[in-house]
């Protein structure tokens, strides 16, 4: 199989698809032109992430990390949720096929993205929070 | 162990096609019984070599071409490569302008492209929506230092058939060699080579039920390309390497059937596919069908589904038996899309969720119709887990960025 | 209609060898079970793009490479073609100097002469008269701007083997690509890629009981060369084309079962073919051995029979039943002998009466022993029609014109 | 089959090989280094081919043409010798094999070479005879 079973189950049957009506915070990353656009939805209470939702455009594994990445913040705060990593969302999955290690990447620029928006609506990113959005900069395609 | 699982249903035969049992049949004896070097003096060789040449006699029977003009090869790439960089070659340093159409095979494409690397200046010749190359724009690319036009018979994506006869009498009339890549349309449609008025054709056996691993060139008498396979004298010394005579064998007698049973089974085919594309067009909310609506090979039906990545389509359908294939990036390991239909104007963001089906000898119409109740299904769940639905249903444009990067770097490739 | 009649002794193993049962019976199973394309997504695609690297690995591990230096082709001659041509090009206007033998099989003699046509300047090493490559004549032909060696590992006509592995640390230190064509070594002595240093190697599958018609190509973790085939990402991207899959399983099986019998059997051979080397030069007069005696491959036996043209003798061979092969001109519709046998230092009339003997493993001693009188009773009688004999008895010396011409037709080719 | 029944034949049992200790005149061409060599011997007697014989040195077409050549020039007159073409000879074999026709070539070369040693032993070929001879000239790989 082109995919490991974790991913196909995420895949076949993908946690957390949808939208929060009342959310805190989105983000959306990725474009049409190639391919994946995810957009994560968190509701966030006392800097704890209650909920987490998604919708996302993309290949198999584009929606079973977005579904694994949604699923690995809920209930945490937002420090242990900024710590998220692509290795670590690929690595619950069992890994994924190298060309498709971009996807990774998008989950975790989403939920970042999502955390950006959420901090900027406060304010602003704290300064020793900001090493935590580098990952926004970087190109998914070049991983 | 078997991949035909009873309740599988296989749409993908433009990918390839399973082998007939007639044809591995033949395979099988001839695999066992001659395994002579065709270049051998000894009655092992001479038997292989008699073989070979009745092969190629049938071969160019159907093509309505001379035995010596038929060449085996290993593949449609092998013989889309040789006949491109061949004729190129033999021209280096004097006539380097070749043409070729935006919507070619990659064994087309890429062959250009390395060209270009070693200094030839090449012409990709647009299409219309349908797919269609227009004769006048070929007219107009023509140099006087144009050598070699190469533009395909059949689309393998979208299925559109271009019109080589008028085509290729524009290249001729101008004193250059045409090419066209026949590899989809040799067994689905009347291939005639002299009809055509083709110099080169290149074809692949598992196209029509032969196995993966053999085709043939056809190169009119006369024509001059250099080698690509320097070495021993096989082929007319045109193709060095023993020959695959149970290959071989095998590719003559898939051809041969095809050939017999063209109308019958064309007209069968093309009266399942139509009802296949009113019935997803009918039942499906934003799809479109892709390629020409009649011009089209009998067995292609290739549809966009809005708001959809390609891939996932893929992955859930072969989760419910069905095995077809899409234009989407996703799928190929690249990213940006299909190159056949961005050139046909598709946008990006459409062009991803675009999905092949082809149907072949062994499918009846009620395995074919029976996956448009599955795509329904399925196009309504990925949709609902899209964001550019959700972005449609609030009637909001989309306006995520443009990754210029990615697009570029197909571009470079 | 089989070729193999009770009565027939095959003894040309070197040109060709029959496909083994058990490797035919791989074949007809994965092309009856497993016909997916292994670029599909979906399940027929992912099973056999498992089986492809499955068998990529099985046929790695025999040669102690790496799966993903292991890329499939079509046969011996495509993996020349594409090494030679794919490093040369890939140097294309930087180093255009290439080092290969006199002795070479023409799919890489006639590889560097294309080259020589595009510009490049090669350096023909010569061989002794055992048919070796002297390491220091390769020290001294290195120059600045060489980017390949290319020398074979055994000879295909009279079997001798090379000292790869020193010739390749030579290159090696010098930062120079090196080549082997292994056709004729795998299968029938040890091959070990990290022990012979080399960076580039072929193989053809049906010098080991594969088919004809597949063989590969290694190419060491880091070395860049041109494609030879360009068009879609098989291969991981190097050589396009849908994947023969049935017979790649048969060379990955042929190979392994080659490899572990190889012990045994080159034993079994190699008595055998002694035996028939002693037998011949005992019991026939004016028949010289050609090749070194030793450092040659277990099967072969290669003899010039002074007065005699080869082509006769085969044909009279065959009549009797033994199919063997010949360096003669005649066989091959040139009209110069052997190459090989000319750059060993054999004169045209000795070069053009010789006979090759490959034996393989459904070959017993006695059927290989009973050539032996055979080939005792044609060349008397060959001999007694020849003017060539006529003149040896009457002790004159032969004085024929030589034929400048037909010598220089085939330098030119 | 590469050769016709008619070539394997004369072949397999070539008509007339051999020597005459007392020809009236022999003829040899072609060479080593291009594997054909042929000898033809004629017993020449009241103007008439009473007698001929060959050696061949070369290959399974060089060995059939010389047997054929010789089988149709016994008992002809040397004015019906010589108007011997390599284009019957090998009609004579059931064709020859393309690459093989300068062996027909040959074996009329020979017959001519002879023919000419016994015009020269009479002590030269008559002017109106010195067209049958050209072919002498001709290269036989040209054929
Ligand atoms: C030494 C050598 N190299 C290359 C080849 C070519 O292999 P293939 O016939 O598979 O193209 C052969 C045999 O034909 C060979 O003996
Ligand atoms: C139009 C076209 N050209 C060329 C090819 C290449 O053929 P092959 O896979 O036999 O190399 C294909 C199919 O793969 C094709 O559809």
């Amino acid at each position: 199989m082109l995919y490991s079973d974790k991913v196909m189950d995420h895949f076949m049957n993908p946690r957390n698809v949808g939208e929060i009506k009342d959310a805190s915070a989105t983000g959306t990353v990725g474009n049409a032109k190639c391919g994946d656009i995810m957009k994560v939805y968190l509701k966030i209470e006392d800097d704890r992430i209650i909920d987490a939702k998604f919708k996302t455009f993309g290949c198999g594994s584009a929606i079973a990390t977005s579904s694994m990445a949604t699923e690995m913040i809920i209930g945490k705060s937002i420090d242990e949720a900024l710590e998220l990593t692509n290795k670590a969302v690929a690595e619950a999955l069992d890994g994924l096929p190298p060309i498709k290690m971009h996807c990774s990447l998008l989950a975790e620029q989403a939920v970042k993205a999502a955390l950006k928006e959420y901090y900027e609506n406060l304010g602003g990113i704290p300064d020793d929070k900001k090493k935590y959005f580098e990952v926004l900069q970087e190109d998914e395609h070049s991983v | 162990m078997s991949d035909l699982a009873t309740s599988r249903i296989y749409l993908d035969h433009a990918a390839t096609t399973p082998v007939r049992p007639e044809v591995s049949a033949v395979i099988n004896d001839v695999m066992n019984q001659h395994f002579g070097n065709a270049s051998s003096i000894y009655m092992e060789g001479q038997n292989a070599k008699r073989l070979l040449e009745e092969y190629r006699d049938q071969t160019a029977s159907v093509l309505n071409a001379n035995g010596s003009e038929i060449y085996f090869t290993s593949c449609g790439t092998e013989s889309d490569n040789w006949a491109i960089k061949g004729v190129a070659l033999r021209n280096f340093g004097k006539k380097m302008h070749i043409i070729t159409s935006s919507i070619e095979h990659h064994a087309v494409l890429h062959s250009f492209r390395s060209l270009e690397k070693l200094g030839y200046s090449v012409t990709y010749l647009p299409v219309d929506t349908d797919g269609l190359v227009h004769p006048d724009d070929l007219k107009k690319a023509i140099r006087e230092d144009t050598c070699l036009v190469s533009i395909m018979m059949a689309n393998n994506e979208i299925g559109t058939i271009q019109p080589i006869k008028e085509l290729s009498a524009i290249a001729k009339s101008r004193g250059v060699l045409f090419h066209t890549d026949a590899v989809q349309a040799v067994g689905a449609i009347p291939v005639d080579v002299r009809d055509l008025g083709v110099d080169l054709l290149s074809l692949s056996g598992h196209k029509f039920y032969a196995p993966k691993g053999v085709g043939a060139l056809f190169i009119r008498k006369g024509v001059q390309l250099n080698n690509l396979f320097d070495g021993g004298t096989q082929e007319y010394n045109r193709r060095a390497g023993t020959e695959n005579l149970p290959y071989i064998a095998g590719l003559a007698k898939a051809l041969t059937l095809a050939d017999h049973e063209m109308k019958e089974s064309s007209v069968r085919i093309e009266g399942i596919r139509d009802k296949l594309i009113d019935a997803v067009l009918a039942s499906i909310p934003h799809v479109r069908l892709n390629g020409h609506r009649t011009q089209r090979l009998p067995g292609n039906a290739n549809f966009s589904f809005e708001f959809i990545e390609g891939e996932s389509l893929l992955l859930l359908l072969d989760h419910y038996g069905f095995s077809c294939s899409s234009g989407s990036a996703c799928t190929s390991g690249s990213l940006d899309p299909s190159h056949v239909l961005l050139a046909i104007g598709l946008p990006h963001e459409i062009a991803h969720g675009s999905l092949r089906i082809t149907i072949g000898r062994d499918n009846t119409e009620k395995d074919v119709l029976s996956i448009v109740p599955v795509l329904l299904k399925i196009a309504e769940r990925l949709r609902a887990m899209s964001p550019l639905y959700e972005d449609y249903l609030n009637a909001r444009e989309t306006e995520y960025e443009l990754c210029e990067k990615c697009y570029k770097d197909e571009e470079d490739k």
